[in-house]
């Protein structure tokens, strides 16, 4: 995709009513620098790859893979991967296979809500290209038009070992400084909103959920 | 010659029998020529009767010997003799001059009836008669003169109703009178003299079967002709029906007759002073307890009129009984004054309202002049300072306790209670706005006659203090100061505001500046304090009529309560106080109702302290407040009275219920002097009290270690309350009772730094609360709103205030570093000193709860989802703000230097509980533990400003971005209404679930309980009531059966 | 003067730095410990640092507002000043830290000064979950209250004193002098309530990670959430040290103060692994019942014990 | 007892299409007219007073949409499924929420799948599974979801769909051709 | 004479004037009809005065007139009181003006409310 600038620098917010456009803030995302100093940004990234937050939203039958993960036999924790409740404090958003358009919509709130720097891990065939569903008139196809996507992990579903080894690349790529999903969301910030809006038609949301 | 005539008969007492027959005869010939002038000659012979009568009261109070009377130039026994001495001249100028205001008032309806002119001097003369005659048949004579002259009076009247009562009257009047007449002849058969004086003289001869009968049937038709309980339905009824005018004259003038009538022949009847009591004492508590039931406006006067007089019997039984004749112009008199004024005033207000309901009288409704003459009429009735009647109760109540007559200070003080129990709600009905209501169509002249009576309250009132007292100008010093603003009341509101700060500002200066110790510390808070939070009244520009000449009455009875030497002193000023905090607690929006639960709790406060101090008057014989302690074995019994009464002004549990409502529906900024200010002045009462007594070790540790339950249970189920409160200012209201709960304890505990405890909390009390209810006033003024659940997220709009009220809130829960640490600290150390373990433990657990609410209130008001509508809502007005945050100074000095303020404390406290707080530079140490305030503020400060350095380092590599309220993760929804998404309703609905039921209203229940109970009783005692004439006399020969067995009839 | 408030505020910035990397360690240990128990292994020791480190380098934050940005700042600021006030080792004059400046009675205090700041800042975030979290915690506090208050009112008056430094020099020379021993009824009050304050299951609602995401702190992030993991190992330590102080005699050397205060983390942890969650009302029930007996009997044992 | 009740229904109500089907459900036929009084009948009378769910069969062909509504009676363990025809091109049926409460969800749920309307039904007309839904009713069988699907959410470059038993035939026996024989 | 012996006349006088006394407070208290009140409270009325009379006057004794045949000195022992009789002209005519009053109360009741029954002006109570 290419880079567009920004032409305004406060959102439209078109789907909320008069009243609604003062409870929520319209203010445009802006993308963030790495830190200049290069040792700084990469023991933060380090920091970053070895403290994997995942949030705890399961959107589809594979997030059942999720659950061993954490316990005796994968014990994802070794990594420091952990669950977080909220998404606030999440890191890694990890979309559990199949995407249907009203979930969507959710993800695409949760994941805005997300603090950068944030990655998304897309597990299962349906993300990547509808899978099974693919003639689903309820089911998205292609997830990365509608947000970055830093990981496909294939399979219908995959395994619990496919997805610690993706972790573990995830790791490495973070720790490579190549995970800038949520610079590349803000950057292609126009794009992607619009791919959002062209299926989700009851955009009663702003348009980035601070 | 016709000089001679003037001086020497017209001018003497006779003279009022001379120009009342004169005029009398005169009238109907004028009348024939103009109407007019037979109205003016009827004036002008009123008019000289009360000159008369008070040229010559003048003439004895200036040292003349009374006047001696006798017709026919002969001396009695040969001829009847007429006496006009002090008593007689009291009463008949009493009398007269009630009469010419009455006929003021009447004039209306006296100008259509001719003859009614004549009757009305008839029944005047009748009435000087019963009270100047010596001669017992001659008494018959003008008690029946009167009665002929009020029968025709009521017969004008042509309506079924009124000639029904008026039949009603008649026979029961006649029948009393056919036992006069018995009895005299009786009287006269044995002594062979009609004279009273001769009888008394041969008094010994009176004895016997026959000396028992002629005396009971004299005793019988006096009682009767008073109306006592049940005997007495005749004269309600007339009450109900009749011209005001009429009823107001036969209420406080042929009563008045009658009863002076028993106070001269009371020499004959010394056999029955038990009995005179017992009729009086219960007519007086019964018609009072049956006038709860009753909404008939009229009825309602009739039953306060017959309660009224069964309290000057039992005044004059009891005074008799004790030998206190020189007292009996202060107490007879003066409830005899104060019921004769208001009482008049009442029948003459009630005419012209015209209105038979109670709940009618909502007309009055926001019409200030009128329910201040209504006020004026029902304080003087119910005996509230500064009327005649306060300081005859006050005499009573202290006679009856010297004598040691204590069942009859009950019966006094519950009748007191539950008369102003119906007439304040009669009040508070009157001050309700319905709808429904067309204006009255009074005249301002016609209310003349009323306004004088009040006027003549007042002066009365004086009249009295300056028998009773020395410094009454420092007691009416808030009264004048009152007046003053009142009539400046036309003046814009920020005007009649900055006056009123000046004036008190000034006055509070002047009284308490130069006191000492204690009250000097309380000075501070009570003057000063009620000042600096009286600055916000500012922030309302609107007329507030009544407003400030109230408040400037209130916080100057404040600065005389702490100059007050005397019991007396400290009573007047307490009911002062009482009464204007009652009345502007009336002034807000729905605070009337509230208002009267206020009233009643505050006074049955004030009779617990009447009751304890005239205890304490009959233990030591001395009024002084100082001499409170050498009351020897009643010091428990006077402590605990005193201590009740004020508990009971502190919102004690269990009578703690006037509290939210009070608070709750005061003016907002008024509430703020409520809680912070005039709640301070029970603690000083109670301080007062535990210096005087408390602190003896004869008393016995046991009331004060009861006081200090109460005070901690208060404290715990105060907080407890509050945490399930919805409403804002009801939540501040349990929080006060609560924190008031604290310096009970501390008080209780009775040493020194139990003392400065209790100090200290109150100063902080003072501090927080008047910052919380100014910070409540100004959000209740840009919301409307009390109920917190429909605020929110109000930091955005008032910053200030919620600094404020964070701050306060801090000082409040004890939290270090601010004042509230101090307090706590200060308490547990003193608790822990005495013992008192398990107080300490239930202090630990309250303070822990009262972080529940004071969370919600921060939470649910200024934080949490904001409302649409209160986007647009600006700051609080600046001068809401300039005292809150003067208090946050001082809270901010006493957090960082508490030895400024303990060492005042601790000084003020020494006289009384030897002890000294220990410092080591300006750590404070105790048995126990230490506490260095500067170090602790440093230390905080220091780990405080650390983090947020280094947060604020950090927000720079971040890019943070300020979010709207509704971008919350939300379950991945977006919230929908802030309604739905703050949580504020039934905050603490788990903790309802596991503690919910001790909070369960049981003192609202019990109290409630109680009222159902008074009413159905007093509607089971008024069945006696039928409404038939026959029925009433029955009750009248039965009356005489059980006075002839009650006094051993059959052991003759 | 300057130089000597310098000298103890470094003094106490070493403090600082070892109970707060202590109890970092300590909350790995135990994570560690549940991993095995559960047959994991569990998060390696350096992760909580990490954890810290990661929300650190955060690059974005929102702030809904001023009393947001100020709570975990007093969170963190409660944190530390209780610690401030808590002599750590007994004789050593470099960790007695501030404790000349309070007594007991300061600390149990102080100790609500974090907690009503970060609700404040909760309440700000204008989440219904933060606000049903405090609402749950503050009364969940209330109850456990009322046997810690027992407990101290028992120890105060069996020492006669509140001071921390004298209770523990009380107790001095022999395990059989520690309160644990001398007066285990009031011991055992204080260990039930210790259990709520941890917040560790049973009384965990008010984290209730999953139906309301973890409570108060459900918006914070970024550095707020580095600032608040600190003061949650760094305030749990505090407390460990407060009870050893009170209750197991004290610590004369770090390596005393850890194996103690470990073992006392270790009741809350057994318990917490081996019992499921109560609701608010439950524990509150809990509370007033059996752990407030306790309390009272161990007044009374006091007062039978140790005046006559 | 049952054949009774059939009998009854029969002859008042018309019903036709009698099927039993083990174990205990029963279907029948009815009129669009009469299907509502059957349905009240049968709660109030006949104690089938639980609605198992309401559904709907797209019977493109005949141009009807089959409402089946499954009764259940507790006493006696039967099933009934009442259906009714009602024609695809006005598409209305007499709501029943009166007589169960449950029954607006099932009928939102059915206008939104297949567009069928009943009056007076609340919360007719809101969302429900979709969101924003912008085309007809996905459940009708002219739908065509795949060209739907195609156009809304695209084609990922590269897929390739393969018809499962030819897929494994060469998958299995890939010397052969893919011919199982 | 004989009958009733040593009876005075003043004892009987005074007996049949209590007599009416309770006669009248009978009919008072039973007869609801105004005028029989009235009547009622006629009787009670000259009861009294009658009792009034019995108690001055002294058996035997004569008019009290000072002359030649009462001498000053015994005039207390042989004269009947005076003063009773008096008292009884005064306390007739007040009884007379009070019967005149009810009579005229009895009068207008009839006339506002078309009965004469006391029970029924029972309007106001309790």
């Amino acid at each position: 995709m290419k880079k567009t600038p920004s032409t305004l620098s406060t959102l439209e917010n078109a789907g909320l009513s008069a009243e609604d456009q003062l409870l929520f803030s319209n203010a445009r995302p802006r993308p963030y620098e790495p830190y200049p100093i290069k040792a700084i940004e990469d023991f933060a990234n380090w920091a970053r790859a070895n403290s994997l937050w995942i949030l705890a939203f399961g959107t589809g039958c594979c997030s059942i893979e999720l659950r061993p993960l954490m316990t005796a036999r994968f014990d994802a924790s070794r990594f420091g991967v952990a669950g977080r409740p909220t998404p606030r404090q999440s890191s890694v958003f990890i979309i559990g296979g199949y995407v249907s358009v009203k979930t969507l919509k959710r993800i695409v709130r949760s994941y805005e809500q997300m603090q950068g720097p944030k990655f998304i891990i897309a597990l299962g065939s349906c993300p990547a290209n509808g899978g099974m569903y693919f003639d689903s008139y309820n089911t998205i196809n292609q997830f990365d038009l509608y947000l970055p996507v830093d990981l496909y992990v294939t399979g219908c579903m995959p395994r619990p070992e496919a997805l610690l080894g993706a972790i573990l690349e995830l790791q490495d790529d973070i720790k490579a400084g190549k995970c800038d999903g949520a610079n590349r969301y803000i950057e292609h910030f126009d794009e992607y909103k619009a791919n959002q809006k062209k299926v989700i038609k009851d955009w009663n949301m702003p348009d980035y959920n601070w | 010659m016709v000089e001679g005539f003037i001086t020497q008969v017209l001018l003497q007492p006779l003279g009022i029998y001379v120009v009342a027959l004169g005029a009398g005869f005169l009238v109907p010939l004028f009348d024939r020529a103009h109407r007019s002038s037979a109205i003016l000659l009827f004036f002008l012979a009123l008019a000289g009767m009360v000159a008369i009568a008070g040229i010559n009261l003048l003439a004895i109070l200036n040292g003349a010997a009374p006047i001696q009377i006798e017709t026919a130039g002969i001396a009695p026994p040969f001829a009847i003799n007429l006496r006009f001495g002090l008593y007689e001249g009291g009463f008949v100028l009493a009398v007269n001059s009630i009469a010419l205001l009455g006929a003021l008032h009447w004039l209306p309806s006296l100008r259509q009836h001719a003859s009614a002119l004549l009757l009305y001097l008839i029944m005047v003369m009748g009435i000087n008669g019963m009270v100047m005659t010596r001669d017992l048949f001659n008494l018959f004579i003008f008690i029946e003169i009167t009665s002929i002259a009020t029968y025709a009076l009521i017969g004008m009247e042509r309506t079924g109703s009124v000639l029904a009562a008026g039949f009603k009257y008649i026979i029961a009047t006649s029948v009393a009178s056919a036992f006069f007449l018995l009895g005299t002849i009786f009287l006269y058969y044995l002594t062979g003299t009609l004279n009273i004086d001769g009888m008394v003289a041969q008094r010994e001869l009176i004895s016997g079967p026959i000396g028992f009968i002629a005396t009971l049937f004299l005793l019988t038709s006096l009682l009767i002709e008073l109306k006592p309980y049940p005997a007495n339905g005749w004269g309600l009824d007339v009450y109900e029906t009749a011209p005001g005018g009429i009823a107001a004259l036969i209420s406080v003038g042929v009563s008045a007759g009658v009863f002076f009538a028993l106070l001269k022949t009371l020499p004959l009847l010394d056999n029955y002073l038990s009995s005179i009591a017992v009729v009086g004492g219960a007519t007086f508590l019964l018609s009072n307890l049956i006038g709860l039931k009753q909404d008939n406006a009229r009825r309602l006067l009739g039953y306060s009129s017959i309660g009224q007089m069964g309290l000057l019997t039992l005044a004059l039984a009891a005074t008799v009984q004790l030998g206190i004749e020189a007292q009996l112009p202060l107490v007879a008199g003066g409830l005899f004054i104060n019921h004769l004024l208001a009482k008049a005033g009442l029948f003459w207000l009630a005419d012209l309202v015209n209105r038979n309901s109670t709940r009618d009288w909502s007309v009055l409704a926001g019409r200030p002049g009128r329910l201040l003459l209504f006020g004026i009429l029902l304080s003087a009735l119910v005996g509230l300072p500064p009327f005649p009647g306060f300081w005859a109760k006050w005499v009573l109540v202290t006679e009856l306790a010297a004598g040691g007559l204590y069942p009859w200070i009950t019966v006094v003080l519950l009748g007191s209670l539950l008369e102003a129990a119906y007439l304040f709600r009669w009040f508070t009905q009157a001050l309700q706005t319905r709808e429904s209501d067309t204006p009255d169509t009074i005249r301002l002249e016609s209310l003349l006659p009323v306004a004088l009576a009040a006027l003549l309250l007042f002066a009365t009132g004086y009249g009295m203090a300056v028998q009773l007292e020395s410094d009454t100008l420092i007691m009416f010093l808030p009264l004048l100061a009152g007046t003053a603003l009142w009539l400046l009341d036309g003046l814009p509101g920020l005007l009649k505001s900055l006056l009123m700060l000046v004036v008190v500002a000034a006055g509070g200066a002047w009284l308490t500046l130069d006191l000492e110790g204690l009250n000097r510390i309380f000075g501070f808070i009570l003057v000063g304090g009620g000042v600096l939070l009286s600055l916000a009244t500012q922030y309302r520009s609107d007329v507030r009529k009544g407003f400030y000449p109230l408040l400037g009455i209130l916080l100057l009875s404040l600065a005389t309560l702490l100059r007050a030497h005397t019991s007396l002193e400290f009573f007047f000023s307490w009911e002062l106080m009482t009464l204007s905090s009652y009345l502007l607690v009336t002034l807000g929006r729905g605070g009337a109702k509230p208002a009267l639960t206020y009233l009643l709790f505050s006074l049955a406060a004030a009779y617990f302290i009447l009751a304890g101090f005239a205890l304490a008057y009959a233990a030591s014989g001395s009024l002084e407040l100082a001499a409170l302690g050498d009351t020897g074995s009643s010091m428990g019994l006077v402590f605990s009275l005193l201590a009740a009464g004020f508990v009971i002004k502190t919102g004690g549990l269990g009578v703690h219920i006037w509290v939210p409502g009070t608070y709750g529906e005061a003016d907002d900024d008024f509430t703020a002097v409520l809680s912070a200010v005039v709640s301070k002045a029970a603690i000083f009462g109670l301080l007062l009290v535990a210096a005087q007594l408390g602190i003896r070790s004869d008393i016995g540790l046991d009331p004060a270690y009861v006081l200090g339950w109460i005070g901690m249970l208060t404290a715990t189920f105060g907080a407890l309350m509050a945490v399930f409160q919805e409403d804002i200012k009801k939540l501040l209201a349990y929080s006060s009772m609560g924190q008031l709960g604290y310096i009970v304890t501390g008080i209780a505990l009775m040493s020194h730094l139990g003392w400065v405890a209790a100090l200290y909390l109150t100063v902080n009390h003072f501090l927080f609360k008047g910052i919380l209810f100014l910070a409540v006033a100004g959000v209740v003024l840009r919301t409307s709103e009390r109920l917190m659940y429909k605020m929110g997220g109000l930091i955005k709009n008032m910053p200030f205030t919620f600094v404020a009220t964070m701050i306060a809130i801090i000082a409040m829960s004890g939290v270090p570093p601010l004042t509230g640490f101090g307090g706590k600290w200060l308490l547990f150390n003193a608790m822990m000193e005495k013992g008192w373990y398990w107080l300490a433990a239930l202090a630990f657990f309250s303070s822990a709860v009262a972080f529940l609410y004071m969370y919600r209130l921060l939470h649910t008001v200024f934080l949490g989802q904001r409302k649409l509508e209160h986007a647009q809502l600006r700051e609080a007005p600046a001068i809401l703000l300039v005292p809150q945050f003067l208090l946050i100074g001082i809270i901010m000095v006493f957090s960082a230097y508490p030895k400024l303020l303990l060492e005042p404390l601790s000084s003020a406290i020494s006289p009384w509980l030897a002890g000294n707080l220990v410092w080591d530079g300006l750590s404070l140490h105790t048995h126990l533990g230490y506490w260095n305030a500067p170090m602790i503020m440093g230390v905080v400060a220091g780990v405080w400003m650390i983090p947020l350095l280094f947060l604020l380092l950090m927000s720079l590599t971040l890019k943070i971005q300020k979010v709207g309220q509704f971008n919350i993760v939300f379950a991945a929804e977006r919230p929908h209404r802030p309604e739905d998404t703050h949580f504020a309703y039934n905050f603490f609905a788990h903790y309802d679930r596991a503690l919910g039921f001790l909070v369960k209203p049981r003192a609202t229940a019990f109290w409630n309980s109680i009222v159902e109970w008074s009413h159905t009783l007093a509607a089971s005692l008024r069945i006696f009531y039928n409404g038939n004439g026959q029925t009433y006399a029955l009750f009248i020969v039965m009356y005489l059966v059980v006075l002839f067995l009650v006094n051993g009839g059959l052991q003759l | 003067m300057i130089a000597e408030w310098f000298g103890r505020a470094g003094n106490f910035s070493l403090t600082l730095l070892i109970v707060t990397v202590y109890g970092l360690l300590v909350g790995a240990f135990i994570e560690r410990t549940i991993a095995k128990v559960q047959g994991r292994i569990g998060i390696p020791y350096r992760q909580p640092f990490i954890n810290i480190l990661k929300t650190l380098v955060k690059r974005t934050a929102v702030s809904h507002g001023i009393m947001f940005y100020l709570g975990p700042v007093f969170r963190i600021a409660g944190g530390i000043g209780t610690l401030a006030f808590i002599p750590v080792i007994y004789g050593s004059e470099t960790f007695a830290n501030f404790s000349y400046a309070g007594d007991l009675f300061l600390v149990i205090y102080f100790m609500f000064f974090g907690q009503l700041g970060m609700a404040l800042g909760a309440g700000e975030s204008g989440h219904p979950y933060s606000a049903i979290g405090i609402a749950r915690g503050l009364s969940q506090m209330t109850a456990y209250e009322v046997p810690f208050a027992l407990a101290v009112i028992s120890i105060v008056i069996q020492y006669d004193t509140l001071s921390i430094t004298e209770i523990v020099a009380a107790q001095q020379g022999g395990w059989q002098h520690w309160t644990l021993f001398t007066n285990w009824v009031a011991t055992l009050a204080a260990m039930l309530a210790f259990l709520g304050m941890t917040g560790y299951s049973p009384f965990d609602i008010f984290l209730a990670p999953q139906e309301i995401p973890i409570g108060p702190p459900t918006e914070f992030h970024s550095a707020y959430l580095s600032l608040l993991q600190t003061n949650r190992a760094l305030f749990g330590a505090t407390k460990l040290v407060l009870f050893m102080n009170l209750f197991f005699g004290g610590a004369t050397g770090w390596i005393e103060l850890m194996i103690k205060t470990l073992a006392i983390y270790m009741v809350a942890v057994v318990v917490g692994v081996a019992f499921p969650r109560f609701r608010v009302d439950q524990s509150i029930r809990f509370f007033f019942k059996i752990p407030t007996l306790i309390g009272i009997i161990s007044i009374i044992y006091v007062q039978m014990m140790f005046t006559s | 007892m049952m054949s009774e009740l059939l009998d009854r229904l029969v002859r008042d109500f018309g019903v036709t299409d009698i099927t039993e089907r083990p174990p205990a459900i029963t279907t029948l036929k009815v009129s669009k007219e009469n299907g509502e009084r059957l349905i009240r009948e049968l709660r109030d009378r006949e104690g089938f007073t639980h609605l198992n769910f309401i559904a709907c069969t797209d019977w493109i062909e005949d141009g009807i949409f089959r409402l089946i509504y499954m009764l259940h009676n507790y006493d006696s363990k039967q099933n009934l499924g009442v259906h009714i025809d009602i024609k695809r091109d006005h598409a209305e049926m007499t709501s029943i929420h009166t007589l169960w409460a449950q029954a607006w969800t099932y009928q939102r749920e059915l206008r939104e799948m297949y567009g069928i309307h009943f009056p007076g039904s609340p919360r007719l007309e809101e969302d429900f599974c979709l969101e924003g839904w912008d085309a007809m009713p996905p459940m009708r069988r002219d739908f065509d979801t795949a060209k739907y699907s195609a156009e809304r959410f695209g084609h990922r470059e590269g897929r390739v769909s393969l018809v499962p038993r030819d897929h494994m035939k060469v998958q299995l026996y890939p010397n052969r051709g893919g011919d199982e024989s | 004479m004989s009958f009733f012996g040593d009876l005075q006349i003043s004892m009987i006088v005074l007996c049949s004037g209590l007599g009416l006394v309770l006669i009248g407070l009978w009919g008072i208290l039973t007869q609801r009809n105004l005028i029989r009140m009235i009547i009622g409270f006629s009787l009670l009325d000259t009861g009294i005065h009658m009792v009034m009379v019995s108690i001055g006057y002294v058996t035997g004794g004569t008019a009290p007139i000072i002359n030649d045949d009462v001498p000053m000195a015994t005039a207390v022992s042989r004269v009947v009181d005076p003063v009773p009789s008096a008292l009884v002209l005064t306390a007739i005519v007040i009884g007379l003006g009070v019967t005149a009053v009810m009579l005229s109360f009895a009068v207008r009741i009839f006339r506002a409310r078309r009965t004469l029954m006391i029970d029924e002006c029972t309007e106001s109570k309790w």
